[in-house]
């Protein structure tokens, strides 16, 4: 549905004018740190410091072995996924059964909830993080993976929430009440008729919560301080003060860290974009 | 967005925005839950919910009237913290640092976002691969942002540094992140570097979702690219321009990691933003009190609601557009 | 006003080899004529529009307005006003800015928009809806609103894309008139697409038929109806359409007869030239130039079958009638007393037939017709 | 509502809880059940001391079968953060690295007195002091330092300034070494404040303490003596010439602790470098993972002492990273003994050999022998006839004047980016004691 009029004379101009020049130049500047960081994480910092923009000639592929066995990358690695993961799958199950009584049942209270989970998405962290961290301890739920999965859990609810309800308050009506002519019971609708027809949505809020999630790094550094149990980001960032001076080691680490997201987003990449401006298109 | 996907769009716009109508006549109303059915639904997530979200934020407000520094034996000091607070001079300087940021940076951000989109939308070779390109910075942490900026910040061999001596001017190379009045700087446009392609993403899709005709139109009424991006385009684009304005005003509000990794609050606090001020109060400063902390929190928590209710009421009434 | 040239012009989106949206199309609109484009969905007729528009690129072929040529000039430069089907109004802007935008992108004197906006306004009826977005007017102020738009700019040549489609039965009638009643007023050029053939045959002056991309007629109204060029045409004019059965010819020492749907009847307006070589051929006859015969009607040109359903309309009533040669519409009197499953005798006067080749075009009657009756 | 609610979320969470670790019953360590002590040390990239940590706990384990150490090296900056939060949860590690600075962990009661674990006259008397708070001692001082002025012998002399006898210029001599350094396109002055909050104000520190004397400079630390005093001013003025001269490398603010070793020693190689006594803990260990090159003419001077200094021969020795023990800690009696294992003579005299660091436990250096003993020498010898003043400013100041010392004195100032007379007002805005 692109302008193909307007796109046509404007791409001429484009294919001669500066403008081409600036895509050229705005493509590096996104990549090229990128690639830069793939290229010395296959360097030691001995050659990296005598040349920093070198490529690798001789490219190390052991560093990564040794950054996932000795600096206990494959440790975070696996907190990582076990926490994200489980974080999830229970806020999208919980996030769609509350977005679906929230967008199909008409009770006291509805909009009320809904507008207490949705501005919760304002939020600065910090108001939640000082007191979380106390009551964790309460729960004993400190310094423990349960407790960081929990804690997810309520962090990306609101959002999952927000994007759940407003798809499945659109679902046409007519669609449940064809169902409950055919004696389904409101659990039996919810599974054969809510979740299959907005898995789109769930899929968005899946994708976009595993990404939000793998990436949080403030949460992490505070709630778990048991260096078995630290996440990626985490990681990263104490291996980035182990070894300042290896800078070979911490663009390895980097590395490690950024290939699940690029390996969902060579995958997912339309789906992914799509899920992460759905709410911001008007 | 490819066409089944725009159908599917449409289709899904037209369905009337919320079913059950406004007024339903007598009888038990079938769309009325069973109150077992509706627990079972919404129990689960409001328990989770109110346990660490809402009795945290409660919590908060209550510790901000303490002072925590023995934590077996609380002393209530009443507003002292908040008194105290407004005298904290690092404290306003963290929130004029914040708002600057979350206030200005929006509007280059979403420019940028515009700008970009406007290109691809204008049909430029292997668009479909810059706008996957230009999508990749938003997928990465602020952790492994932080470390490749700092590394592109770096005095001596940063990639900044290098190419203005390769162009000859050395006298503008400078500790980037090391100086008071050039570190902000730095850190907003490595925040727009990372956050620019989710603009973008967002004006395509609404620039794909403008009705091809009143260009058109707007082309017989002898307007040229350029007299059609300011007369139509633009302001058919206003209600999506002012919702990237909102979100990138609450994101940069919150932005913590990319602060305390590159700069922990900068030379001489030029960097010191309202999260990382709290966190440092908190964990990084030799005491123990959480009170005053949370004092900070609940100040900035009332900060943040108030601005993004005002920003959302000022853009609201003139964002009635529907075409 | 503007006279519209176009010169064997052809529309191909992708490579020269691919299929060709328009093709070889060349047609003249005279200054102050209402060309009505008429045609199926997808038979290029937009298509045409858009590239005299210059909404769309023009493959080959050439384009030109008052003689100037119009390939290269861009859209904006061509003096053209056109009103869509969606209407493509302004939703940021009130009605006044919607009427005015054109103007003030010419650099029109403010006095003149006010007076020229003011005046139109006037003329639709718009006057006090001057101040309101589109989004807060109906269907039809819509519409008007578009038509506003185009008058106000006083165009060299109008041009209307599908404009009443949107409209409901009544309003699009009104509609019509005052569409009319304005071409009359402005004696501006105007091209006019549709596929309703209602519209074409009460607005234009002449009517290009268009089919899977070329032009397969043009001509007055009425002409197109009584003289189609092609069974194309002569089933597209006309509602029910005309009656296309196959036959065959055969000739006899006194002139051609035809052999269709079981009857045999002389071609009294056709030479023995005109039906040079041709057996196989497709006799058609419009519903309304059929009657019922009586059993003890002298014997003349006429085809039997049986009453297949009988359909009242209150005006008059349409007969279906199955015969040998294929099923057969006859639009009759009110009070015909026929019913399902009766024989029935049509008469097929020889002035009201047609032949077509088996290439579907029409072969012309070159020969008087004289009403005999003549078994 | 909201109090059944609560009770309810109090159940499930304490049934969530026991997923989490069950409190064991505190029992005697035997070989059978042995004791396992959990133990942060800072010091990840500094070899020697590493080595010697392990050395002593792996001794501890085989001489004492009942008790087993998870021994784990963590950077500073994450055992202060982690430690602080962990020892609010009654989790924290039983033994972790801490600094004096950190005494408040034991005002708040998270520390256990080692008075009854630990031989406390194995200690040096200053070693004590630094760690005593109501009269108990509280960590184990294992590492000392004093603040030295490293210099390379053969560039000084390249640029034709000879070192004076005692190894302490004057304000003048030190000024034109370092014009010269800059003239000769070497950084005089090597530093780096990216990672720590203290490395740019140890010129200024030492300067100021040989000016004010012990009193004075006391008063100065905690608030007592206001920095717009002119002897301070002085001071203040004078490192912001040398400042201005290019004295510190423009990439100071982004160059970590470890970098500036480097940048000292190797690439791209400077005069000097102010830093304390834990130089070797990272320079002496082979060049590729980032010691000082080999035959390093590595040189020991005096800070300069500006004229009329009141105490030319002072120097700051300071307690740097000590042991201390988690008071609300399950595994006392292994951990007690492991701490008590550091403290006798042979132990110190291990860990000035293989780190070439002072320690806070008291040592015979006479015995002191090995490749690095003549530079362990010179130390001693650099250290003959000092009046010591105890402590960093860091160990004296809490709160905003720490926070206001690290972002002024450590970062602005060297860096240029503060003129003395605002660094004094800001110092004192947020370190000026309450009139007592």
């Amino acid at each position: 549905m692109q302008a193909q009029r307007w796109g046509d004379r404007l791409s001429a101009l484009l294919r001669r004018g500066p403008l081409l020049a600036v895509l050229v130049l705005y493509t590096l500047y996104t990549t090229l740190p990128f690639l830069w960081v793939g290229a010395m994480s296959l360097r030691t910092t001995a050659e990296i410091s005598a040349d920093h923009y070198g490529l690798p000639s001789p490219a190390h592929w052991g560093k990564f072995r040794a950054a996932w066995v000795d600096s206990n990358f494959a440790g975070y690695f696996w907190n990582s996924t076990v926490v994200v993961v489980s974080a999830v799958a229970i806020v999208t199950i919980l996030g769609a059964m509350a977005a679906h009584a929230l967008a199909r049942y008409k009770f006291p209270g509805n909009r009320l909830l809904y507008f207490i989970l949705f501005s919760s998405i304002i939020f600065p962290p910090q108001i939640v993080l000082l007191s979380l961290f106390q009551i964790l301890v309460n729960y004993n739920l400190y310094n423990t993976r349960a407790g960081l999965i929990l804690v997810y859990v309520s962090l990306q609810l609101p959002l999952t929430v927000f994007i759940l309800e407003a798809f499945f308050a659109r679902i046409p009506q007519d669609l449940f009440e064809a169902a409950r002519i055919d004696g389904y019971t409101d659990f039996q609708i919810f599974l054969r008729i809510v979740v299959p027809v907005g898995m789109p949505a769930i899929v968005t809020t899946v994708i976009l919560n595993f990404v939000h999630l793998w990436n949080e790094y403030l949460f992490a550094v505070v709630l778990v301080s048991d260096e078995d149990l630290r996440t990626l980001p985490v990681g990263i960032q104490r291996f980035m003060g182990d070894y300042f001076q290896d800078i070979g080691m911490i663009a390895t680490g980097v590395m490690i860290a950024v290939i699940p997201v690029i390996v969902v987003y060579t995958f997912f990449s339309e789906k992914l974009i799509q899920g992460m401006t759905a709410g911001a298109v008007k | 967005m490819s066409a089944p996907a725009e159908a599917a769009r449409i289709a899904l716009s037209a369905a009337p925005r919320r079913w059950w109508p406004a007024s339903r006549q007598g009888g038990r109303d079938p769309g009325a839950p069973s109150w077992l059915t509706l627990m079972v639904f919404l129990a689960p997530a409001l328990v989770l919910y109110a346990g660490l979200t809402a009795y945290p934020v409660i919590r908060t407000f209550a510790d901000s009237l303490y002072d925590l520094e023995n934590m077996d034996a609380p002393r209530f000091i009443g507003l002292a913290h908040f008194v105290q607070i407004w005298s904290d001079e690092t404290f306003l300087r963290a929130i004029r640092n914040t708002l600057v940021w979350s206030f200005i940076a929006p509007f280059l951000d979403v420019a940028t976002g515009l700008l970009l989109a406007l290109c691809l939308y204008a049909g430029v070779p292997f668009a479909r691969f810059l706008r996957i390109a230009w999508f990749t910075p938003v997928l990465l942490s602020y952790v492994v942002v932080s470390i490749l900026w700092l590394w592109i910040y770096n005095y001596d061999w940063g990639a900044l540094n290098l190419a203005l001596r390769a162009v000859g001017l050395d006298g503008w190379t400078r500790a980037w992140l090391g100086e008071s009045n050039t570190a902000l700087a730095a850190l907003m446009v490595t925040h727009a570097w990372k956050w620019a392609g989710f603009n973008m993403v967002v004006c395509l899709a609404a620039l794909h979702a403008l009705p091809s005709e009143v260009l058109e139109a707007a082309e017989l009424d002898h307007c040229g690219w350029a007299a059609k991006l300011r007369h139509i385009i633009i302001p058919l684009m206003r209600p999506t321009l002012l919702n990237l304005y909102i979100l990138a005003f609450i994101g940069k509000m919150k932005v913590f990691d990319l602060v305390w990794i590159m700069t922990q609050g900068g030379p001489m606090w030029s960097t010191e933003t309202v999260s990382t001020y709290v966190y440092k109060r908190a964990f990084a400063w030799n005491t123990f009190d959480l009170g005053y902390p949370s004092a900070i929190a609940v100040v900035w928590f009332i900060i943040v609601l108030a601005a993004a209710a005002l920003l959302h009421l000022a853009f609201r009434q003139r964002e009635k557009l529907e075409y | 006003m503007a006279t519209v040239q176009l010169q064997d012009v052809c529309k191909r989106y992708g490579g020269v080899g691919s299929l060709a949206a328009v093709q070889d199309v060349s047609l003249t609109v005279a200054d102050g004529e209402f060309m009505v484009l008429l045609g199926p969905s997808g038979c290029g007729k937009s298509t045409t529009l858009r590239m005299i528009a210059g909404l769309e690129s023009i493959s080959d072929g050439r384009l030109a307005i008052d003689g100037r040529p119009m390939n290269a000039v861009p859209a904006k430069d061509r003096d053209i006003a056109m009103v869509f089907q969606s209407y493509a109004l302004y939703p940021h802007m009130t009605v006044a800015e919607n009427l005015s935008f054109g103007l003030k992108r010419r650099g029109t004197p403010r006095a003149e928009i006010e007076r020229r906006v003011n005046e139109t306004a006037e003329m639709l009826g718009l006057t006090e809806y001057l101040a309101r977005r589109p989004a807060a007017l109906s269907g039809g102020q819509r519409q008007r609103v578009a038509l506003g738009r185009a008058i106000v700019r006083e165009p060299k040549v109008f041009l209307f894309d599908e404009p009443l489609s949107n409209l409901d039965a009544a309003l699009r009638v009104a509609t019509r008139n005052e569409l009319t009643r304005l071409h009359r007023r402005l004696g501006a050029t105007m091209i006019y697409v549709t596929h309703d053939q209602v519209e074409a045959m009460t607005m234009g002056s002449r009517i290009c038929v268009m089919n899977r991309g070329r032009i397969a007629q043009v001509g007055a109204p009425l002409d197109v109806y009584r003289n189609p060029a092609d069974t194309f045409v002569a089933r597209f004019l006309g509602s029910p359409p005309m009656n296309l059965l196959p036959a065959r010819l055969h000739r006899t020492p006194t002139g051609a007869r035809v052999h269709v749907a079981g009857s045999e009847f002389p071609l009294t307006r056709w030479s023995d030239a005109a039906l040079a070589n041709i057996d196989e051929v497709t006799f058609g006859i419009r519903p309304e130039d059929m009657h019922l015969l009586p059993a003890a009607a002298p014997p003349q040109p006429a085809i039997s079958g049986t009453v297949a359903s009988v359909e009242p309309l209150g005006a008059e009533t349409l007969l279906l009638v199955d015969t040998k040669g294929g099923e057969v519409t006859a639009r009759l009197h009110r009070d015909t007393a026929a019913r399902p499953g009766e024989t029935v005798r049509l008469a097929v006067p020889a002035s009201a037939a047609y032949l077509f080749d088996p290439d579907g075009r029409a072969i012309a009657a070159d020969r008087v017709p004289q009403d005999e009756a003549l078994n | 509502m909201s109090q059944r609610l609560s009770g309810w979320l109090r159940a499930s969470a304490a049934a969530l809880g026991l997923l989490a670790s069950a409190p064991t019953a505190i029992a005697q360590p035997t070989a059978a059940n042995p004791q396992t002590v959990t133990m942060w040390s800072h010091w990840p990239d500094e070899a020697s001391k590493r080595g010697y940590v392990e050395g002593r706990v792996r001794a501890f384990e085989t001489s004492n079968p009942q008790c087993r150490v998870r021994l784990s090296f963590i950077q500073k900056a994450d055992i202060y953060t982690s430690a602080r939060a962990a020892v609010r949860t009654g989790q924290a590690p039983d033994i972790f690295w801490l600094e004096p600075d950190e005494i408040a962990f034991a005002r708040n009661g998270f520390l256990e007195p080692l008075d009854k674990y630990v031989d406390l006259n194995g200690l040096e008397d200053w070693a004590r002091a630094s760690w005593t708070h109501n009269g108990r001692v509280y960590g184990l001082p294992l590492e000392a330092y004093t603040v030295e002025l490293y210099y390379n012998r053969e560039r000084v002399r390249a640029l034709g300034v000879e070192v004076p006898g005692n190894g302490q210029m004057g304000q003048a001599q030190f000024t034109d070494l370092v014009r010269r350094g800059v003239a000769a396109g070497v950084t005089p002055l090597a530093q780096g404040v990216a990672d720590r909050p203290f490395p740019g104000a140890y010129f200024l520190e030492e300067v100021l303490l040989r000016r004010l004397g012990p009193d004075d400079y006391r008063k100065l630390l905690t608030g007592r003596l206001s920095f717009r005093d002119p002897r301070v001013m002085a001071a203040m003025t004078w490192m912001r010439e040398l400042v201005d001269i290019g004295a510190y490398p423009r990439s100071m603010a982004t160059l970590k602790l470890g970098e500036s070793h480097y940048y000292f020693h190797t690439n791209p190689g400077a005069l000097m470098f102010p830093i304390a006594s834990w130089y070797t803990g990272r320079a002496f260990v082979p060049p590729e993972s980032g010691g000082q090159p080999a035959g390093f003419p590595l040189g020991l001077m005096q800070y300069p002492a500006m004229e009329n200094s009141d105490c030319p021969e002072c120097k700051t020795l300071a307690v740097g990273g000590s042991y201390v023990m988690y008071s609300r800690s399950r595994n006392k009696e292994c951990a007690g003994a492991l701490l008590n294992s550091f403290v006798n003579i042979e132990s110190g005299n291990q860990w000035m050999e293989g780190v070439l660091l002072q320690t806070g436990i008291r040592t015979d250096p006479s015995r002191i022998s090995g490749i690095n003993a003549p530079y362990f020498r010179e130390l001693q010898q650099r250290s003959e006839g000092a009046r010591f003043f105890i402590g960093t400013p860091l160990q004296y100041m809490t709160g905003r004047c720490a926070d206001t010392f690290q972002q002024v004195l450590n970062r602005a100032l060297p860096g240029g980016q503060i003129t003395p007379q605002d660094a004094a007002t800001q110092m004192d805005a947020a370190c000026a004691a309450a009139p007592q």
